[in-house]
């Protein structure tokens, strides 16, 4: 291997010397300029993600440890986009912490590592990496929960993460080591190869399957994502919610759609479980909920549920539906964060019943807010629903018609929760409404974004016409 | 290779191990003996990488090299989650799990 | 012969309606009566002109009197049946012509005097021109459905009419009773109508009743319980008939009905519009003779019969002097439907279809007669209620002469124009059913009884106190009385068997002298009884009332049918079966819906102890979990 | 812009300007242009497709075919034949109407016009798709606008009736969407391409089982929107708390999606399951037909008796789909747009009085027929159209259906058919008790006597919905025989 084929690792690299030039920065720059670090860190992260849409060529290194195709590339940017957001949405936020209580560029330093171990985990061509870019994707945000070091909720937070993720990653690795004794070789494509579906290796398979459900909270390993949400800062658990569910997701189906594919009529039918219990609890415990931040995470475990019927499909078209579900996901639950975001950055005021008769007030972030709710329910023409739609028909076009049903059924609950905020906002009105009030102009950015791309990504077909190519040479 | 003892023996074992640490972090009410348990947790996987690769596939030593990584990245763990129940520990004065628990349902 | 022009028979009503509906607010009354009259007027000019053409312009064809048609399709429901509009001229569509017009005219006229400084008045007029409209559609009808539409129309133009005083809860009453009444057995007709369309594979009355054609011919091909379906959709039509010309039991609503102005009672529930129903049996009567052998024809002689002794009965006890006339006509309904139930088809059988439309015919005349004079009676003395009446005839000459002339002629003496029908009704049952000649001879005497009980009691007996002196009414009411008082007298005269009659060739009618005379004794015994009666004030009514007792009693009540009628849909349905709907739907249906949400709720509020917030709790379940699952695909779940 | 994608574009564009715009009177006035517009342009289609159908004999006319998702091969495509050009015009006047009648509306009046005509779009969309995909999808675009439209502007409980009524209609697409996938995934039967586009899996037989499984599915996810027994309580609640207009919208034109959903696809793509399943649903719907009649007997809302009164005239819409041929089926289409006519011209009137009067229960009302003439007399007309009454569109309809449903010899048919007549005493008992209690009589209330005549928008409201009501019972040959050479191609799959 020569050094040219270090650029295939171009976007973690660069994203590494973000990184870095961040932490030489905070130590050069003046106490009462520390605000620009806000600036300048969206600034350096909104080149990464421009540089990072170009194309590149496929290949791997490291004898296969790392890889890139066009999907895994395509991926990366969408997280990439993803991140750009929620900075733009939490710059403001930023900016008071670092100006008023003296925090330095760690929030930063911690989300890029974060995101840089997503990097590596969906590029990961053995389990080595996997496990490494798994750790280095969980513990910084740990670190991040736990962020407002002033706040006992979010210390309580960050434990209950850590030690979890700790438990998970553990179970995990006991389940990689099994799957070793099976497959013979840590490398997935010798595990493709060697991998029959004895007792052992169903074992292993199953173990290491928590592990990842852990982290997109599928149902019963799911139970720290309401609390971690509710403790740790908005951007936080919205970044949980939709970054590090989505590569989450995304391994785990390159890990069932390639390496475990000669178990597939096994996990088949642990996917089709896993997806019942997931939806049925995500959504019977959002209806109760009052504060946003915990509603948001039921919603997402719910939403978790629907990705599993595009993985049951187990093939191109399971892959591409996903991936697109989750892209739309991204965008919506940013918008549905934002808003929280910017109205408890306002007035910190975080639960439902606070919106009664927001749209007499502040009717645009209203409508952000429905136009996200909608699309996360599936109602057209917002991109929600083309994203469900297409889920359910690859669950159906493996002949799963009673999972499709009982799903549907899912989305009339969720539908009823989700109008439950909407009837706050609008039918409602309440002299303690909240005042109007103007955000600033990157969260203004944010919001508008993600209003944009829930609107049209639906609508523009040739998006997902793309993603069904990229996805054909994930077979 | 050890004399005597088949993979068997050290694969129950390690089995225990795990177990064991399941068990202390589900019963333990202290922060810090839970995060110990994690440890056996991990260390159980870590001789597991071991025993496979020396007694199963001994030509490459991709279960060795594992077991290292998970180390390093256990003692990172560790000295996070301590961090962490430190700072927690400056707001309540305590290192209980109980502590942990005002967010529910 | 062009036929065409016969569409403005009833358009002109038409427009007369429309022309004062939509603007009945600028209209100005006087105007509007004009209006309507006029409209009228041409019609029945028109009308008289299409009998002239019809009867003597190109006569009988061959011996017969064809009918002409005229027929547009309005709707199509397969490409074989549909529903048609257009004309059907035959010697009984002409002579129904003839009938509404002069009635209508007549009452049209009477009622500017009537609803002289009404409130409604234009509205009076478009709702009268609105029925005539209908009826003149009625009777050109061509086939079952396009007469099925005019009698829904002339249903809710006497709905209309009969609601006329809005205000007025009992006249409100009496329109639903009316609506509902006769749409229940409209039902019946509808049904009628679908099997007849099914079965035969038309609606004309031309196919239909051409003796050589297939619908009678092959009547036996599909039965029904024992019965020719054929019969069950004749009999469900007749059902229809039944409800509009008030026969048992669905005559309820007609005294009701009296509730309206008594114009309107002249006009619709004396002369016109209850004789459709006599006219649907009719316009079907060669399928009602020759299917089955005409059993559902002998079912429509009961009824008939049964019905006119009935209300002859209810007659005499009455008090309401309109309701005795509406007793009095649903009688002679029964001896005209009673009539065509005992007639034959071709030749001198067909009498008793003669008589019937003879006796249709100048019914029409004299019971409006009655009627217009009640109603002058009653314009006179603000009552309807014979106790408040008496010794009148000083005051109102010419109403007591013209009613006097029509009490004649629906008594059957001779020569006034009743006589001439009913000794033909009574010959035909004589002929065919002995039990319903007998049936019919009772009723004529009591007819004659009763008539002439409101006749003096109205006209003599002694003068009562009234808070103004009773005077006769304007000539505007008078002189279509007068017009009447003629007709009822001379259209006795007219050869009716010469023009209608079953098979359409006409035959020579005699009188039956031995059936005259015992028609007309009995007519007369009435008559005198009733003089002692009621000539002079005597409480020899009130003794022989309580003779007869419960007898009495139950007439007096119209034998309770009402009351029945009341159980049965307050009680059972009203109550009943709606209560208990509205309540299944709120507490079932709707209960279930609301459920289905409630428990979902619940469950999520039962679980939501899972989520403890223990952080051990979650190891245990994480582990548990991947145990669980571990278990089910190691041991139960390996294919 | 081909003329059946324009009926989308206009109302999209209504929105936008309306955006932009503030106050009331501006945006009424907006929207009235806007709808006028439409109204026009589905009178013009009428008469365009007269002449197209002169020259083009296909089973739709003015298709469009545009690919959008390949490889699904979801293709917007749209086409209509003369059910569906009737079914436009309907909906156009009714928008219209509807626009009218909340003339004076206070609250949000910018939001409540672009929630009208989200709907609107959402109606005519479904009307001229031809495909599964986009037809579900402007399904849901119809339905949802409902909850701001009755949470918002609605009366009473409003936010229980909102909620009941969006999560109903959502379950029952729930269930259609399970039926569309399993009609999509056997559309490849003879080996072609898997489609949505209706035309071509109506040329593929669909093997029996799949029938048998998907028929039920897609006709009651369908059928709840036309108020299916026992699926229809959504409707009495929805329609009593729902502002007039919406009332007139939801029950006018939102309801007949079901019907024409389930004739469209369900008997149309699924034949034998139709033939199948005919018998247990006709009994729902016979069931529906009566129940609801007697449902409205005792009620004392207004809008309750007529949202029953929907039930029953509905029921009779699914019955005669139900009845398999021709002629039942053309009634089916009548009654629809004739029910869609009356019904939003009776909610219309119930708005006036109840805007006037402020109450609906109809025992606090009486002898309106002094106080406001117009409107009562309109609502007398109503009535008796609603009872079937020769002259107007109601008996034209009804007695298709009969004779249609009349076809079937067998006595489970018949009996069906008999009790489904016998409704039309009922009805006539429930619309006269109604004229009866509120119209005449003597004045209630002394406050009745200085009620505001009808105001000039409300009459053209009035106008607009009666002269077709009138029209099509008077002169009903040309709209059913459009309809019966458009049923041609469908009832082919049957026979």
């Amino acid at each position: 291997m020569d050094w040219n084929s270090f650029l295939l690792m171009r976007q973690e690299i660069l994203l590494l010397s973000i990184i870095l030039l961040l932490l030489i920065v905070e130590v050069f720059i003046s106490k009462n300029k520390k605000g620009n670090l806000v600036h300048f860190a969206v600034f350096l992260f909104g080149i990464h993600t421009a540089v990072g849409l170009f194309l590149m060529e496929e290949g791997s290194i490291f004898g296969g440890m790392f890889r890139t195709t066009g999907l895994i590339h395509f991926f990366k940017s969408v997280l990439n986009i993803g991140v750009f957001i929620l900075l733009l949405q939490s710059a403001d936020w930023l900016q008071e912490k670092i100006v008023e209580h003296q925090r330095g560029t760690e929030f930063f330093v911690l989300l890029f590592s974060s995101l840089l171990g997503m990097y590596f985990m969906v590029s990961a061509g053995d389990f080595l990496m996997f496990f490494i870019g798994l750790e280095l994707s969980t513990l910084p945000v740990a670190a991040l929960a736990a962020y407002e070091t002033a706040k006992r909720k979010s210390s309580e937070a960050g434990i209950k993460l850590i030690l979890s993720a700790a438990l998970a990653s553990g179970v995990a690795l006991f389940g990689i080591s099994i799957l070793y004794i099976a497959g013979g070789s840590i490398y997935f494509n010798d595990i493709m190869q060697t991998i029959t579906s004895s007792h052992l290796s169903i074992l292993g398979m199953v173990v290491v399957f928590s592990g990842l459900a852990f982290k997109i909270s599928l149902v019963p390993f799911h139970f720290w994502t309401a609390d971690v949400y509710e403790g740790a800062p908005i951007s936080v658990a919205s970044y949980l919610s939709v970054i590090s569910k989505g590569a989450a997701v995304f391994i785990l189906m390159i890990l069932l759609f390639t390496v475990l594919r000669p178990l597939l009529h096994i996990w088949e039918n642990l996917v089709y479980i896993l997806a019942l219990t997931t939806m049925f609890i995500g959504n019977l415990f959002a209806l109760r909920q009052n504060n946003l931040k915990r509603f948001l995470a039921f919603s997402s475990i719910a939403q978790a549920g629907f990705i599993l019927l595009g993985i049951i499909n187990g093939e191109q078209l399971g892959v591409a539906t996903v991936i697109y579900f989750v892209l739309i996901y991204v965008f919506s639950n940013l918008a549905a964060f934002g808003v929280v975001q910017a109205i408890s950055l306002q007035t910190g005021k975080e639960n439902i019943s606070d919106y009664d008769g927001l749209y007499r007030t502040n009717p645009k972030l209203s409508l952000v807010m429905m136009l996200a709710l909608f699309s996360l329910a599936g109602i057209p023409p917002v991109a929600g629903f083309f994203g469900k739609f297409f889920l359910f028909t690859a669950a159906a076009g493996k002949g799963y018609y009673l999972l499709v049903f009982l799903a549907v059924v899912n989305v009339t609950i969720s539908l009823y929760y989700y109008l439950l905020v909407v009837r706050a906002m609008f039918l409602r009105t309440s002299e303690y409404a909240i005042p109007h009030f103007n955000s600033k102009l990157y969260m203004k950015i944010g919001l508008v974004l993600t209003v944009l791309s829930i609107l049209v990504l639906g609508l523009y077909s040739p998006l997902y016409e793309y993603i069904f190519e990229l996805s054909k040479n994930l077979m | 290779m050890i004399a005597g003892i088949s993979i068997y023996e050290i694969l129950t074992l390690t089995t225990l191990l795990f177990f064991i640490g399941v068990y202390g972090f589900i019963t333990r009410k202290n922060l810090i003996s839970i995060l110990i348990s994690v440890e056996l947790i991990m260390n159980a996987s870590v001789v597991n990488f071991v025993i496979i690769n020396k007694y199963l596939y001994p030509d490459a030593l991709q279960g060795v090299i594992f077991s290292i990584f998970i180390i390093a990245v256990a003692a990172a763990e560790t000295a996070l989650a301590i961090a962490i129940i430190i700072n927690l520990y400056r707001q309540i004065g305590s290192v209980e799990v109980d502590a942990t628990e005002t967010m529910k349902y | 012969m062009d036929i065409r022009y016969i569409y403005l028979i009833p358009f002109i009503p038409l427009a007369v309606f429309l022309l004062l509906g939509l603007n009945y607010k600028r209209i100005k009354p006087s105007v509007s009566g004009y209006i309507g009259v006029f409209g009228l007027l041409v019609s029945t000019v028109l009308s008289y002109y299409t009998a002239y053409q019809y009867f003597f312009v190109p006569g009988k064809v061959n011996g017969v009197y064809k009918p002409i048609i005229d027929r547009h399709v309005w709707m199509n429901f397969t490409d074989t049946l549909s529903i048609d509009m257009g004309l059907y001229i035959d010697a009984i569509s002409v002579m129904m012509l003839v009938v509404v017009s002069t009635i209508s005219l007549m009452v049209h006229i009477y009622s500017r005097g009537y609803m002289k400084g009404d409130g409604g008045y234009t509205k009076f007029f478009a709702f009268l021109s609105l029925f005539t409209f209908s009826m003149f559609g009625l009777v050109l009808s061509t086939n079952l459905f396009q007469i099925y539409i005019f009698w829904e129309l002339v249903g809710v133009s006497s709905f209309l009419l009969i609601g006329y005083y809005y205000t007025k809860p009992s006249a409100i009453a009496a329109a639903k009773k009316a609506f509902i009444v006769t749409r229940f057995a409209d039902l019946g007709f509808l049904i009628g109508i679908l099997i007849m369309g099914y079965y035969t594979g038309t609606f004309d009355f031309e196919t239909l009743n051409n003796p050589e054609g297939s619908s009678i011919l092959n009547w036996a091909s599909t039965s029904f319980m024992g019965l020719s379906v054929i019969t069950w959709g004749l009999l469900l039509i007749f059902v229809g008939g039944a409800g509009k010309s008030a026969m048992m039991p669905f005559h309820i609503w007609l005294p009701d009905a009296m509730e309206g102005p008594t114009p309107v009672s002249a006009l619709i529930h004396a002369a016109t519009m209850v004789v459709a129903g006599v006219y649907l049996v009719a316009r079907l009567f060669p399928m009602f003779y020759f299917v089955e052998e005409g059993f559902a024809l002998s079912i429509v002689a009961y009824v008939g019969g049964i019905s006119s002794l009935f209300a002859a009965v209810i007659a005499i006890t009455q008090t309401d002097i309109k309701r005795v006339l509406a007793f009095s006509t649903m009688s002679q309904l029964g001896y005209m439907m009673m009539a065509l139930g005992v007639s034959g088809y071709d030749g001198l059988e067909g009498v008793g279809y003669m008589a019937s439309m003879f006796h249709l015919f100048t019914h029409a005349m004299f019971k409006a007669l009655l009627f217009l004079g009640a109603g002058s009676v009653i314009h006179a003395v603000h009552s309807n209620y014979l106790k408040d009446m008496g010794g009148l005839r000083k005051n109102l000459p010419i109403t007591n002469i013209t009613f006097l002339i029509a009490a004649l002629a629906i008594a059957g003496i001779p020569p006034f124009a009743g006589f001439w029908s009913k000794d033909e009704i009574l010959v035909a049952a004589f002929e065919n059913n002995q039990l319903l000649y007998y049936i019919g001879v009772f009723v004529a005497g009591l007819t004659a009884f009763y008539m002439f009980r409101i006749y003096f009691g109205i006209f003599w007996g002694k003068e009562k106190q009234y808070d103004h002196p009773p005077h006769e009414s304007p000539a505007s009411m008078t002189v279509p009385l007068m017009i009447l008082g003629v007709l009822s007298v001379v259209v006795g005269f007219i050869p009716f068997s010469e023009f209608v009659t079953p098979d359409g060739k006409g035959f020579e009618a005699h009188l039956n002298y031995p059936l005259a005379a015992i028609a007309v004794t009995v007519g007369i015994i009435g008559i005198v009884l009733a003089w002692v009666f009621y000539k002079k004030e005597n409480n020899l009514a009130d003794t022989y009332a309580k003779r007869f007792g419960v007898f009495y009693k139950w007439a007096y009540h119209k034998f309770y049918f009402d009351e029945i009628y009341l159980f049965i849909t307050k009680k059972i349905l009203f109550n009943g079966v709606a209560a208990s709907v509205a309540l299944f739907d709120k507490k079932v249906v709707d209960g279930t819906m609301n459920q289905i949400g409630n428990k979902t709720v619940f469950t999520s509020e039962k679980i939501k102890g899972i989520q403890s917030g223990k952080l051990q709790d979650y190891a245990l379940a994480f582990v548990g979990g991947v145990v669980v699952l571990v278990m089910i695909f190691i041991y139960f779940w390996t294919e | 812009m081909d003329i059946l994608t324009l009926f989308i574009v206009v109302p999209i564009i209504t929105i936008v300007v309306l955006v932009f715009i503030k106050g009331l009177k501006q945006a009424r006035i907006i929207s009235m242009v806007g709808s006028l517009v439409q109204l026009g342009m589905a009178i013009n289609l009428v008469f365009a497709y007269f002449r197209e159908r002169e020259i083009n004999q296909d089973i739709m006319v003015f298709t469009k075919d545009a690919v959008w998702f390949k490889t699904f091969n979801i293709h917007y495509n749209v086409g209509v034949d003369g059910i569906s050009v009737a079914l436009l015009l309907l909906t156009s006047i009714v928008v219209l109407a509807g626009v009218f009648i909340s003339w004076k509306m206070k609250e949000l009046p910018k939001e409540f016009f672009i929630s009208l005509l989200v709907l609107s779009i959402g109606v005519y969309g479904f009307f001229i798709s031809l495909d599964l995909f986009t037809m579900f999808v402007f399904y849901e675009i119809a339905v949802i606008p409902m909850y701001l439209l009755i949470g918002i502007w609605g009366t009473g409980p409003r936010e229980y009736s909102a909620m009941k009524l969006t999560l109903m209609l959502m379950g029952a697409s729930a269930v259609l969407l399970v039926g569309i996938l399993g009609i999509y995934f056997n559309s490849n039967t003879d080996g072609g391409a898997l489609t949505f586009n209706i035309l071509e899996i109506a040329q593929v037989n669909i093997p029996f089982e799949a029938q048998k499984l998907f028929f039920p599915l897609v006709f009651i996810g369908f059928a709840v929107l036309s108020a299916l027994f026992p699926f229809h309580t959504w409707s009495p609640d929805g329609h009593a708390s729902a502002p007039t207009a919406v009332s007139m919208l939801h029950a006018g034109v939102l309801m007949k999606l079901g019907g024409y959903g389930v004739f469209r696809v369900a008997m149309f793509l699924l034949p034998e399951g139709a033939l199948t399943w005919s018998n247990f649903f006709i009994v729902l719907a016979a069931i529906g037909v009566i129940y609801g009649a007697f449902g409205a007997i005792k009620q004392k809302d207004l809008k309750y008796i007529n949202a029953y009164s929907s039930v029953s005239h509905l029921g009779l819409v699914l019955f005669a789909l139900l009845m398999l041929n021709k002629t039942a089926w053309n009634g089916a289409i009548l009654q629809s747009l004739s029910h869609g006519l009356m019904t939003a011209l009776f909610f219309a009137l119930i708005g006036m009085i109840y805007g006037r009067t402020g109450t609906r229960d109809i025992t606090e009302l009486g002898g309106l027929l002094k106080v406001i003439p117009v409107i009562s007399a309109t609502y007398v007309i109503v009535g008796l159209a609603s009872l079937g009454l020769p002259g107007f569109s109601g008996f034209v309809a009804e007695m298709n259906i009969f004779v249609g449903a009349f076809q079937h010899e067998d006595l489970f048919h018949r009996i069906a058919t008999v009790i489904s007549v016998s409704v039309i005493v009922v009805t006539a008992v429930y619309i006269l008790r109604v004229v009866g209690i509120m119209l005449m009589g003597p004045v209630k209330n002394k406050k009745y006597l200085t009620l505001q005549r009808v105001t000039w928008y409300e009459k053209t409201g009035i106008v607009l919905l009666l002269i077709p009501i009138i029209g099509m019972g008077v002169a009903p040959l040309w709209l059913s025989d459009m309809i019966l050479e458009s049923l041609q191609p469908f009832i082919k799959g049957l026979i």
